[in-house]
């Protein structure tokens, strides 16, 4: 059981930092520019984690970043990689898709009491941006679930799975899939949507404090955090990964069209970015739950 | 006049009563009244075991009247009004409700009332009436003028108890009307589903109302609407998980609001402070208090490992197994948005630079705050790691009102076959993680440096004056009013609405009272021409 | 005046200290760990001179910095590297100094253009400093009365190859060691507080 | 041990004052309390009535049954009340001459069986009402007196036609045989009896367009008379007047008539209250309101509700004498019964005294009140009369909007004067305090009488 | 002719009318009045026109006054009915008594305010 939870994380942190890097290797094409190496995510959270010195604010501000890794392990442990479940299935028997939602939010609460105990008011401002953005992407998200637990009768992620045996939900419930990946990209943090870390505006939002072993663990959390949500989305649209080529590529398609749209918009503003959240996809995602 | 019975719904709600007083018992208070506390007390308890309508309805009023004069102490002049004239036309529909069964079935007696031979015109009639009831007691929208003031303005023990007890009366009342005497197939649906959705737009407004309020007290005040806005749509949906989702909820907000409350008010105790923008920073300096306020506040927005997270996951698989999709997206919307006043509340009163620099100079918080907090704590934490430990009360409750109970698999497991999740592995796990993450960072060569002072922050190379203000984050949740559709929301007042209402009979009484100052001859004017004209119709 | 620091720093013996490396006594992790910090570098985002046009282009598309591993970011708290480009005043290098003590070890300083070595062209100006290294620990410099973005590239290569095989001594290392001196020559400089205070008394300023 | 001596000892005592002047007081106590040994005498025999003759045809008689047994009882013990409590007052012993005619008066309303009688002792009320109303001897008081003389000689003129009409149809003056012979006269000249009769009594029940005057009587008259005024005088027109009609048999559309009038009046005075500034005229606008509820209850011809009706007489006269007495207390030290004075006043006694009287007038659980508006609920609900239900609660919500701001303000605001009670004051109110919550967990003795009562004042009077 | 004008029926209706005017007189008065005696006065106008009325519907020709005097010790049957006198004997002395005790008052309340006009009397009312 424990290998098993072990290869999963590994296989996140891994597959995380590989997008990442690829990320930033793609945007820097599209900028015109040769852009890092694929391990550059590597190199950056390793030289973090070995740096000599990191500043602490205090037992919150060091308590802060490990829930909020904790939320994001959590959150990849109880979704299980495959669709027909007997290998790398994590904890998710004990737990369904109500709980994962719910762990998606704690990561960010981790960070918000960590960033609020060093009381810079940056990262205050940060924090705001994201939990006001956090509130307009949920809306979109759980209601394209609601829908599939409606439609598929259950809330366990396994069966949800199994009843995309002949069609994916992404044909089957085309609405819900357009709204869920809307709010998908502003989960990843990708450019309509990333107000909240935003480096000129709000001196880099949440991070501001955040140095050395602090910011490694930032980073390589929310690289298990983008993998953990690529995998929700894979899971609950793309009927889940039969072997493990079939998730590399399943994830991989995904990670790429949420690139491709990252790169060619520019930034909204939190209130914007709420704004649209809130009429956009929503609609899409309500009319979807009426024909469920 | 006055006979009891003992039943499992009533010891459930007495069990929160006596838990609440007791703990409450212990925090310091400034207006010693026990005669009042005991009147209450002992109200709450006729309520709860009484077994006729007339046992309850002299509870409900004790409770009502006694409240008014634990309220009085504090509360200014148009508070005291709003509240007891809310609560009093509330009994008075409760009456008026308890007049109309008398007329129908004859009896006061709750096993002697069957609504069999009872037209459906006077059953709907009940029903509206007892609905009135329950809006002004649970503050459901148009009827919530009265809550956020009273529960500010009361002092600070006395707004936990009102919280935590005097605002869940009215579910009792629900649960004991609606499904044990009238029983549900008496019952016209189409009036449960204008309450459920009356409920839910209860809780959206609550809640970014909530987030708008610069007041700790009246945040928790609207947070406390919101969250029995919940248990009332939950209840209107009849069936047997969703009334157990409705108990556990009652059960869970009971505690999150007395630990919220005592928490801000041992806050207050010490600061002398109530708004956000003059708190903050008092993280170090009490750092249990803090610890605290996080458990409530996880609860409050329903997180995994704590308790708050087992009554919200009810309430989304009841609403689930009924396919009420929309009504679950409004649910969603109002507890997803739930998460931005706690993290409000909490950032407020500790996190951020301190707004006042002498926040040295506040005393210890007394040792006696803290009894009904780890109560509350205590209790959470075990609802979250065993979750399925107190259904078997609920299934005896289910039973004892007529509903097959619900699927019970042993304790750490909670939820119906729709879907279910284990509590204990939910919270071993998070620990686990936790520990092995610390140990990780323990472990980690990497030297950690304290920062020289509190201003020791990166600021662009500057550094920020003893007296700029940096906790400038109290007011997180005013741009949210630049959202159109959430500035649609918050634009809703009731305050114009019951304003015209007080106006129009004070014009009223302007009139009707000019004519008590008539003079001798203009009576005797009166007089004949009032002989004239019945003389007149008589002739007729 | 510490007599042994000055005669070290003159221009000749700088140059020919890449050859003689301090005795190499790291371990293989040390190494490993070493070789990784240099393939990732975070710099600062903080232009102090005239020298700052320079690094748009060295950061952006045209000359491309990022395939070296060497990112800007906004807080001196995430940052290894601080580049000091051009002259630097009196009230800069209040700013200079705070900022390099928030950045987390180990940190290196680069030091664009004449200024910064000898006062350059305001070699006589009332309010410029002359050398910087009297005030902060610098690792590189890049003459040139503002070198182009090459130069700028070619400071960083070489420092990322002087971190890898650990040639010379990093300056925060210096910085730390004989942080007395370094203090007396700010203080010599900025008076007691030499952090940015707001309300600035010129009269208190002697200008050697 | 004839009825007479209820009516002759109070005149007796008042015509023989020269005699004890300053121990006055203690002689009417005495009184009271011989009367009070009286009525628990005639109690164990209770339907009993006396046939006086003075002449072959003229005669009086006195009747005592159930309900006026009750109605004796209850303003005996309120005078008793009003003597005990007042006894320590040297300086006006002329109150105690006019209350004893006052008592004798009221007795003699509620026995008497014939029309005349009940119209002379309709007189002797009303003028020691007059007096009673000028006793302060200021401006204020004479021009309340003025304005009560002007109304009163309007309502005994008409009281005056109703009996002419009836003794020139009919030729007998006793109750039961007009009651027997009322339905041999023609329609027209019935109609005009009755009439004459309502507008006669209905301006001293003090009903909806008959009621303008009071508020101004009860601002111009000392506290504590006013509380005789509203526990005795009104009830005992009430009760004349209800006799009367029920003797008449009178047909259902006139009673339907007098309960939308008994409505619409607990109505209006309700409303009034809302804006007034002057506890003093709060109170009578209470007591006018709660007058309307009784029209209302009485007027409904079943016996739960005139049982429940009859209970609300005896808690309204108990809270009103309770408030009336605890507001003079108010009035001697705060110099004025306006709403910042009632606000500036602190006492923690009479605070509560006040508190439990608005609760119980409120009709609110503990108290005995509640018991009152819940029979007379349970009634018109057994009756179908749920419309009825509906505008009682809705009205007293109005009520209660007032008598707790009257709460909140003495509360919440700066106090001005500290109230010390004395002993004998404290002991009296508490006393009242503790009979109606008695009354109100206890009502089960009381509420058998009053459904005996209200047999009784349903038949009417029946034989002789 | 004289012998019509002697009915017991004539004699009501004369009385009536009679009584009837005396009434309305009153009434004006005490309606349109200002001055306080006046309005007193027309009140016992309105009270005797009752009581003349009384009397005289109950009054027949030929029949003597029921007065028990010398000799005559029993109402017999030549006599008026004595009940309605009685009462009105009664009623008259308590309008008598009424209207002392109002006009006393009077006297007193202008003494007090010097003022005798009836709108002019506003001490009492909502003190606004």
């Amino acid at each position: 059981m424990f290998i098993d939870l072990l290869i999963m994380l590994v296989m996140a942190y891994g597959f995380g930092f590989l997008y990442y890097g690829l990320y930033r290797n793609i945007s820097a094409r599209v900028h015109g520019r040769f852009g890092p190496s694929l391990a550059q995510s590597f190199y950056d959270s390793i030289k973090l984690f070995t740096k000599d010195t990191s500043t602490d604010f205090g037992w919150m501000f060091f308590a802060g970043p490990i829930i909020m890794a904790s939320g994001a392990i959590l959150t990849v442990l109880f979704i299980p990689y495959f669709n027909h479940g007997e290998r790398l299935v994590g904890l998710s028997p004990y737990g369904n898709l109500i709980v994962v939602l719910y762990f998606m939010v704690l990561g960010p609460l981790g960070n918000a009491l960590g960033v609020g105990s060093h009381g810079n008011p940056f990262g205050a401002m940060g924090i705001t941006r994201g939990l006001t953005r956090l509130l307009g992407l949920e809306m979109p998200f759980y209601i394209a679930v609601v829908g599939l637990m409606i439609a598929n009768e259950s809330a366990d992620i396994g069966t949800i799975m199994a009843n995309q045996a002949e069609t994916y939900n992404i044909i089957a419930h085309p609405l819900l899939f357009i709204a869920a990946f809307i709010s998908f990209l502003g989960f990843l943090g990708k450019s309509p949507f990333d107000v909240v870390g935003a480096p000129q505006e709000v001196y880099s939002g949440p991070a501001v404090e955040f140095g050395g072993k602090f910011l490694a663990l930032a980073l390589s959390q929310s690289a298990i955090f983008s993998f953990a949500k690529l995998l929700l989305m894979v899971d609950l649209f793309l009927g889940g990964a039969d072997s493990l080529w079939d998730l590399i590529l399943k994830t991989f398609v995904l990670f790429v069209a949420s690139v491709f749209v990252g790169n060619v918009y520019g930034r909204f503003t939190t209130a914007q970015s709420v704004d649209f959240l809130l009429k956009v996809p929503t609609v899409i995602a309500i009319v979807g739950l009426l024909f469920v | 006049m006055f006979n009891f019975e003992i039943t499992a719904l009533g010891n459930m709600f007495f069990g929160l009563t006596v838990l609440v007083f007791v703990s409450l018992f212990f925090v310091p208070n400034k207006h010693r009244s026990v005669t009042l506390y005991s009147l209450l007390f002992a109200s709450l308890a006729c309520i709860f075991y009484a077994s006729d309508l007339i046992t309850l309805f002299i509870g409900w009023e004790i409770m009502g009247w006694s409240s008014y004069f634990l309220i009085a102490k504090t509360a200014d002049k148009q508070t005291l009004q709003k509240y007891i004239v809310f609560n009093i036309g509330g009994a008075f529909t409760l009456l008026g409700a308890i007049i109309l069964i008398y007329g129908a079935c004859g009896s006061f007696v709750y096993s002697e009332l069957d609504f069999s031979a009872v037209p459906s015109g006077q059953v709907t009639a009940i029903t509206i009436l007892l609905l009135l009831t329950l809006f002004v007691k649970s503050g459901i929208m148009p009827f919530h003028y009265w809550v956020v003031d009273s529960y500010s303005q009361s002092n600070d023990l006395f707004s936990a108890v009102l919280s935590a007890i005097i605002s869940k009366t009215g579910v009792f009342a629900f649960i004991l009307i609606f499904f044990q005497i009238i029983t549900v197939q008496y019952l016209q649906t189409p009036i449960l589903e204008v309450v459920a959705w009356l409920g839910v737009l209860t809780s959206i407004i609550a809640t970014f109302k909530a987030i708008n309020e610069d007041e700790a007290k009246r945040l928790l005040a609207y947070s406390s609407i919101a969250q029995v806005g919940y248990i009332v749509t939950i209840l209107s949906i009849m069936g047997s998980l969703s009334l157990e989702a409705a108990l556990y909820h009652t059960v869970i907000h009971t505690f999150v609001k007395l630990l919220l409350f005592i928490n801000v008010a041992a806050i207050i105790y010490v600061s002398k402070q109530h708004r956000f923008s003059t708190l903050g920073g008092l993280l170090y300096k009490y750092p249990l208090n803090f610890i605290l306020l996080v458990v409530g506040i996880i609860s409050l927005a329903g997180m995994p490992p704590l308790g708050g997270f087992s009554s919200k996951f009810l309430i989304y698989t009841a609403l689930l197994e009924e396919h009420k999709g929309l009504l679950l997206a409004a649910v969603l919307f109002s507890s997803a948005s739930a998460f931005l006043y706690c993290y409000k509340l909490v950032y407020g009163i500790y996190l951020g630079q301190p707004t006042n620099p002498k926040t040295e100079a506040y005393p210890r918080i007394p040792l006696r705050f803290y009894v009904p907090q780890i109560l509350g704590a205590v209790i959470l934490i075990t609802l979250g790691t065993i979750p399925g430990v107190i259904v078997p009360m609920f299934n005896g409750i289910l039973g004892s009102v007529g509903f097959e109970p619900v699927l019970y698999r042993g304790v750490f497991v909670l939820g119906s076959d729709f879907a279910s999740f284990n509590g204990g592995v939910v919270i071993g796990a998070f620990g686990l993680i936790f520990v092995l993450i610390l140990l990780f960072f323990v472990r980690l060569k990497n030297r950690s440096v304290k920062p020289k002072d509190r201003l020791d922050i990166s600021y662009c190379g500057e550094v920020p004056r003893a007296d700029v203000n940096l906790h400038y984050g109290y007011g997180m949740g005013r741009e949210l009013s630049r959202i159109g559709l959430i500035k649609m929301i918050l634009s809703r007042s009731s305050h114009a609405l019951w304003q015209r209402v007080s106006t129009l009979f004070g014009d009223l009484s302007g009139i009707t009272q000019k004519l008590y100052t008539l003079s001798a001859q203009n009576m005797g004017l009166v007089i004949f021409a009032f002989f004239t004209i019945l003389l007149y119709m008589g002739v007729k | 005046m510490q007599k042994g620091f000055v005669a070290y720093n003159n221009e000749q013996k700088s140059l020919e200290a890449e050859t003689e490396g301090i005795k190499n006594s790291q371990t293989l992790i040390q190494k490993a760990m070493n070789w990784f910090s240099a393939r990732s570098m975070f710099v600062v985002a903080y232009g102090t001179g005239c020298g700052a046009i320079e690094m748009p282009p060295v950061f952006t598309s045209r000359y491309d910095i990022e395939r070296l591993g060497v990112v800007g970011v906004a807080t001196p708290r995430q940052a290894d590297i601080m580049i000091v480009s051009g002259y630097c005043s009196l009230k800069t290098l209040r700013r200079v100094i705070r900022t390099y003590e928030q950045m987390s070890e180990p940190k290196y300083v680069i030091a664009l253009g004449s200024c910064t070595i000898n006062g350059g062209m305001y070699w006589d100006s009332y309010n410029t400093i002359k050398k910087l290294e009297e005030y902060i620990g610098v690792d590189m410099y890049v003459a040139g009365c503002m070198p182009r973005p090459e130069a700028l590239i070619e400071g960083f290569v070489k420092l990322q190859e002087s971190i890898r095989n650990n040639t010379i001594q990093p300056g925060y290392v210096k910085y730390r060691e004989d942080y007395a001196y370094y203090q007396a020559n700010q203080e010599k400089l900025l008076g007691k507080e030499t952090q940015p205070v707001y309300e600035e008394d010129y009269a208190g300023m002697n200008l050697s | 041990m004839s009825l007479v001596y209820f009516i002759a000892i109070p005149i007796l005592a008042s015509f023989l004052t020269p005699f004890y002047k300053n121990y006055l007081r203690f002689v009417s106590v005495l009184v009271n309390i011989l009367l009070a040994g009286f009525a628990a005498f005639f109690y164990s025999r209770l339907p009993l009535n006396e046939f006086i003759s003075l002449d072959s045809p003229l005669s009086i008689i006195f009747i005592l049954d159930y309900v006026s047994f009750f109605f004796v009882s209850l303003f005996i013990g309120v005078m008793l009340f009003f003597s005990l409590y007042s006894i320590k007052e040297k300086n006006n012993t002329a109150v105690f001459v006019v209350t004893n005619i006052f008592t004798s008066g009221a007795l003699g309303l509620i026995l008497s069986a014939d029309i005349f009688n009940i119209y002379i002792f309709f007189e002797i009320a009303s003028i020691s009402a007059y007096i009673l109303t000028g006793l302060n001897r200021d401006k204020v008081a004479y021009s309340g007196a003025i304005k009560y003389m002007i109304v009163g000689a309007v309502a005994s003129i008409f009281l005056l036609l109703g009996i002419m009409l009836m003794y020139l149809n009919l030729g007998y003056l006793t109750l039961s045989s007009i009651g027997a012979g009322f339905h041999t006269m023609d329609k027209g000249i019935q109609y005009l009896v009755l009439l004459s009769l309502f507008i006669g009594f209905g301006i001293k029940t003090e009903i909806l367009p008959l009621n303008f005057w009071v508020a101004d009587i009860y601002q111009a008259t000392p506290t504590k008379i006013a509380a005789l005024f509203s526990a005795v005088l009104s009830k005992a027109y009430l009760f004349v007047f209800f006799h009367i009609l029920y003797t008449l048999k009178v047909d259902a559309p006139a009673l339907l008539f007098l309960t939308a009038i008994g409505l619409l009046s607990f109505a209006v005075a309700e409303l009034s209250a809302l804006r007034s500034k002057d506890v003093k005229r709060i109170f009578a606008y209470s007591t006018l309101g709660q007058l309307g509820v009784l029209f209302l209850a009485l007027s409904s011809a079943n016996v739960v509700v005139v049982s429940g009706a009859l209970f609300l007489i005896l808690v309204h006269s108990i809270s009103k004498l309770m408030l009336f007495f605890s507001l003079d207390l108010v009035e001697k030290k705060m110099h004025s019964t306006r709403v910042e004075a009632f606000a500036g006043f602190r006492s923690a006694f009479l605070f509560t005294i006040f508190a439990i009287g608005f609760l119980s007038l409120l009709g609110i659980p503990p108290f005995a009140g509640f018991i009152a508006k819940l029979t007379i609920l349970k009634g018109f609900a057994s009756m179908g009369a749920y419309g009825i239900v509906g505008a009682i609660l809705a009205i007293s919500l109005v009520e209660a909007t007032y008598f707790f701001r009257l709460l909140s303000a003495n509360q919440r605001s700066k106090k001005t004067a500290e109230i010390k009670v004395p002993l004998l004051q404290k002991i009296m109110l508490s006393l009242l305090a503790l009979a109606i919550l008695y009354l109100g967990l206890f009502p089960q003795g009381l509420l058998d009488f009053c459904t005996d009562a209200a047999q009784t004042l349903i038949q009417g009077v029946i034989h002789v | 002719m004289l012998e019509t004008l002697n009915q017991t029926t004539f004699l009501h209706t004369v009385v009536a009318i009679g009584s009837f005017t005396i009434f309305t007189i009153g009434l004006v008065g005490v309606l349109s009045k200002k001055n306080l005696f006046k309005i007193f006065l027309s009140l016992s106008i309105v009270e005797s026109s009752l009581f003349l009325f009384f009397i005289g519907s109950h009054f027949e020709v030929g029949k003597a006054a029921p007065i028990v005097a010398d000799g005559i010790k029993l109402f017999d049957g030549h006599m008026v009915d004595p009940v309605p006198q009685a009462m009105i004997l009664t009623t008259i002395v308590i309008g008598v008594a009424v209207l002392a005790l109002s006009l006393t008052f009077v006297v007193n309340y202008y003494r007090l305010s010097g003022n005798i006009d009836i709108d002019k009397m506003d001490e009492l009312g909502e003190v606004q």
